[in-house]
């Protein structure tokens, strides 16, 4: 599979209200390939977003390069191809909605490529269907709830035909069920579509179906590897001040009172599994 | 490489629905004039003083017309964008932006004279469009009222703001 | 209802210039009856545009009464010190008339097209334009913006109003400067909360690859039929017919 | 302080085609410091019910009897009822408005009319409430804090009101796991310090699980459920059929006694559930 993002020694650094230089990002490397689902935790001020923001040239390394399909978004020239190749969906749904109509805003990126008028309806139609809004195409984006709001602005990306999509905590200000009702579109959108997904978040529960999860924290990838691999680790996660899923921690306390079952269970239906089968051994 | 233009836009906008929704959301209605007392106007001196002319005017402008659209008092649309947009303007280029005192002697004389023109601005126009002036006289003392409050109300906002740190990267940028 | 936004702008606009270039009441036949039509084509339901007179009843009563009562001419009533003169009744039906095609005209407009249809509208009205410097999609997307984001603001007054009196402010009472002060605590949180706004906004614009207007296509294409044309055609008409009685 | 809430009705906009029915004859009872959780999906009436308890909404019919006191009677002096009576907003921070956060908790205070002497007292009590630095914070601008500390000041803000009733809006929304429960556990420090009555409004079960002696749970404008965590946490299906669940922990212990396994059925916490399957697995 070929490279979707690359990230190599990356820096950033700025400067705060007081002047004083900050490091967001302290020498990162990360590959993401093709079709991958990666998400990435942490909590706030670890440097997820400054993250997310450099892989779709919102923001440009101090040190160290990413490339998106190969394009340096140190060059110039390349800024458009990444930001139509590497889409991205912000936190608030409020404040990424343009337009006063939702299939207008969901036309808008097209617009800006310069597209056809036909190509453009074709677009939004499909887009809409995606996300399951296409009820909501001539209602004001003011009157939909925040999971709507949030699948509009996601249809809204995927009008622009990207190969990967960047979620910057798009969940974190949502309810349980608009949460679902996002978490369930991105799962689609990789699944059927075969895009690319980069999720940022710090609700756990959320990186349970991902391919691989990345941990960070002060700037640096502190732990990473498939979901299993990574929730097994229920000490250092809570050193970081991260959760956990319930049912790990508790296969993380049986083990430590010395019960016979395997520390990488995430599931509900996993956990009930290995006791049930612990029982009927003696 | 951030591009300013965007940022600008943004601004502008959000500029625009604040004067609108000052206009809008905090009102009290006085029939006689057919008008009514609201924060508009003090948002008015807020976007030129702190933002300069240029911004000043649009906000002003297409802000309160489309207050006065949204409220259905369409008809004075037209005249309320020229009018509160040259408020605006005059008010943004009266004002003196660098000072960090809210208070300055050209800041004061950009709220006179941002009132008055206001005042008088309305009154040719209601008379040009009721066919007396006589007629018009009449919204003068409600305008007259609605400016010098706007103007008040603008004072302690304005030092407010001026004050914050959050804000003065964005003031007259 | 149907037909294209600028059309519909530009015949409220030869309207307007109609209504205020007429001196004889025989024009306003032609006026109230190409108004009369369009209510009617609109099928805007009549009560509906009375009610939008409503508020202005007192405006007209006293425009009505001050030109009865303030024009020189042919005394016919006297009441004291006033004197109403026919002039003073002819001008002052005159004007009550004028003010109340006015308003009717106008909302006419916006009540069959949406503030963004009339941003569009005027974005293209203007496009002619943009050879002397003027901005003209700039300043449709900024309208835009400004419509999109009114609701939104509207609802964050309300909560942080609202918010303040759980902490005990007081917005409903005192003078002038307490009152002025009193507002501190709602208008500093909603300024700052309007620029994060713009802020996230402009970010999730760009990341959109949005660039100003230039190369910019759109879905929606604004497109004048026969109906515009004869929209054209009969203002055009009006306005002839009113320039005439105008000169005899 | 005690809550009684009697046929509570309140409707939006009524009369016009966009009239909708927030609640539906509530009726209440929040005995005095009583530590509640109120649950329920948005548009459950949560919001709208907590607005009526500090009088910033007026119902469409019914009572609020405050401490034997009826707020809803005409003529109660609001400001009384809103000194007594703390409300947290949801994302409380976007209401800061002062050059420093002094003068922004001192807001409430000063509101209140009280002493200098007196405000500068309730400042630093409620700072310390929130674990903020007194002397470290107190010139800063609230707009150069961190997220969780511009959270907490805004907290604060509140608790320098000393209300007998706190009501908390969905507090930890849009704060990482850290924030969170530092939030959750001042709370719960405060409630243990002053006895006050606490309404939490929340969407986490777990968070809900752990810390209150009853919950509320909401659906459509009424009260569907009441009672304490162990009880409503019992109610898995009618929870799921309005949209809600129960903690993971609570789901587990269900499945394995569906699977036969003799377990208690009212475990909120990991901690229980461990001693709960060490008996088990021990006991043979």
């Amino acid at each position: 599979m070929s490279k979707m993002v690359e990230v190599q020694d990356l820096i950033y650094k700025y400067r705060n209200n007081e002047e004083e230089e900050v490091s967001a990002i302290n020498g990162m490397n990360l590959d993401i390939k093709q079709g991958e689902f990666v998400v990435v935790i942490g909590h706030n001020g670890s440097g997820k977003s400054t993250l997310a923001k450099h892989m779709n040239a919102l923001l440009f390394p101090t040190a160290g390069d990413v490339r998106v399909k190969g394009m340096n978004t140190k060059e110039e020239e390349n800024l458009w191809n990444i930001r139509q190749s590497a889409g991205m969906v912000f936190q608030n749904p409020d404040n990424q909605i343009v337009a006063t109509i939702v299939e207008e805003d969901v036309a808008f990126g097209p617009e800006n490529l310069g597209i056809e008028r036909e190509e453009i309806c074709r677009r939004v139609d499909e887009a809409l269907k995606i996300v399951d809004m296409t009820a909501f195409r001539d209602k004001g984006p003011h009157l939909l709830s925040g999971g709507q709001k949030q699948r509009i602005a996601i249809a809204g990306v995927i009008a622009m035909r990207p190969d990967c999509i960047i979620f910057d905590e798009p969940t974190a200000m949502l309810d349980p069920s608009g949460r679902k009702e996002v978490i369930n579109t991105i799962h689609k959108l990789n699944q059927e579509e075969n895009i690319t997904i980069v999720h940022i978040t710090h609700f756990m529960e959320e990186a349970v179906g991902a391919h691989r999860v990345i941990v960070m924290e002060a700037g640096k990838i502190v732990i990473q590897g498939t979901p299993k691999e990574v929730f097994s680790q229920v000490s250092t996660l809570k050193s970081l001040g991260l959760d956990v899923p319930q049912v790990s921690e508790l296969a993380h306390e049986l083990i430590q009172e010395g019960i016979q079952i395997p520390k990488d269970i995430l599931t509900v239906d996993e956990m009930v599994m290995h006791l049930c089968q612990l029982k009927s051994k003696d | 490489m951030r591009q300013q233009s965007v940022q600008d836009l943004a601004i502008l906008g959000l500029l625009t629905a604040l004067v609108a929704v000052a206009t809008m959301a905090i009102t009290v209605p006085v029939p006689a004039t057919e008008g009514f007392i609201h924060m508009g106007d003090s948002m008015i001196f807020l976007a030129a003083i702190l933002f300069g002319k240029r911004k000043g005017a649009i906000a002003a402008g297409a802000g309160s017309a489309l207050a006065d659209v949204l409220l259905g008092y369409t008809h004075w649309a037209i005249p309320t964008l020229i009018i509160k947009g040259l408020m605006g303007y005059m008010v943004g280029a009266i004002a003196n932006q660098e000072n960090e005192e809210v208070m300055n002697t050209r800041n004061i004389a950009s709220l006179i004279v941002g009132a008055l023109w206001m005042v008088g601005g309305y009154f040719v126009a209601g008379g040009l469009m009721k066919g007396s002036f006589a007629i018009s006289l009449v919204s003068v003392p409600a305008n007259l009222i609605q400016g010098i409050g706007g103007a008040i109300l603008f004072v302690p906002i304005g030092v407010a703001l001026k004050r914050t740190k959050y804000f003065q990267k964005y003031i007259l940028k | 209802h149907k037909l294209d936004p600028r059309t519909k702008i530009l015949i409220t606009f030869a309207l307007i210039v109609g209504l205020f270039i007429i001196d004889k009441f025989i024009a306003y036949t032609f006026i109230v009856a190409f108004v009369a039509s369009a209510i009617v084509i609109s099928k805007i339901p009549i009560k509906y545009m009375l009610k939008g007179l409503k508020p202005l009843r007192v405006i007209i009563l006293i425009t009505f009464i001050i030109n009865i009562f303030m024009t020189r001419g042919e005394p016919i009533i006297m009441l004291g010190p006033l004197v109403a003169t026919s002039e003073g009744l002819h001008q002052a039906l005159f004007m009550a008339l004028r003010l109340v095609l006015l308003v009717m005209g106008t909302s006419l407009l916006t009540l069959t097209t949406s503030p963004i249809a009339l941003t569009d509208g005027i974005e293209h009205l203007l496009n002619p334009f943009k050879r002397i410097g003027l901005p003209a999609h700039e300043l449709a997307m900024m309208m835009t913006i400004a419509l999109r984001f009114i609701p939104t603001l509207l609802e964050e007054t309300d909560k942080i109003m609202k918010a303040q009196m759980a902490r005990g402010a007081d917005f409903e009472s005192g003078n002038i400067i307490k009152r002025a002060k009193s507002l501190v605590p709602l208008l500093v949180p909603l300024f700052i909360s309007a620029f994060r706004r713009a802020d996230e906004l402009a970010m999730a614009m760009e990341a959109r690859c949005y660039r100003g207007g230039e190369s910019r296509t759109r879905m929606k294409q604004l497109k004048m039929d026969k109906g515009d044309v004869l929209g054209f055609v009969t203002t055009g008409l009006l306005l002839l017919t009113l320039i005439y009685t105008r000169m005899i | 302080m005690s809550i009684k809430i009697q046929g509570l009705t309140h409707i939006y906009n009524p009369g016009s085609p966009f009239e909708t029915k927030a609640l539906d004859n509530i009726e209440l009872e929040v005995k005095d410091g009583e530590f509640i959780g109120l649950i329920g999906h948005t548009g459950s009436g949560k919001s709208t019910l907590i607005q009526h308890l500090n009088g910033l909404l007026k119902p469409s019919s019914g009572k609020i009897i405050i401490n034997g006191f009826d707020i809803t009677e005409k003529g109660v002096k609001l400001q009384d009822v809103r000194k007594r009576v703390g409300l947290v907003f949801q994302y409380p921070e976007h209401q800061l408005f002062e050059e420093t956060v002094y003068k922004d908790i001192a807001f409430g205070p000063i509101n209140l009319g009280l002493s200098d002497g007196e405000i500068e007292d309730r400042v630093k009590e409620s700072m310390a409430l929130v674990k903020l630095s007194y002397e470290d914070l107190k010139e800063r601008s609230p707009f150069e804090i961190s997220g969780g500390q511009r959270r907490r000041v805004a907290i604060a803000g509140v608790l320098a009101m000393k209300p007998e009733v706190l009501i908390l809006d969905e507090p930890t929304a849009g704060l990482d796991p850290r924030a969170r429960d530092e939030i959750l556990e001042q709370v719960q420090l405060l409630h243990q310090q002053y006895q006050n009555t606490v309404i939490l409004v929340s969407h986490s079960m777990e968070d809900v699980a752990k810390l209150v002696e009853r919950i509320i749970v909401m659906h459509q404008g009424k009260v569907v459920l009441s009672g304490g965590p162990r009880d409503v946490f019992k109610e898995v299906e009618k929870l799921e059929s309005i949209g809600l669940g129960v903690p993971q922990i609570t789901y587990l212990m269900k499945n394995l006694k569906n699977q036969g396994v003799h377990l208690r059925d009212d475990i909120l916490t990991v901690e229980e559930a461990k001693e709960e399957i060490l008996k088990w697995i021990r006991s043979q």
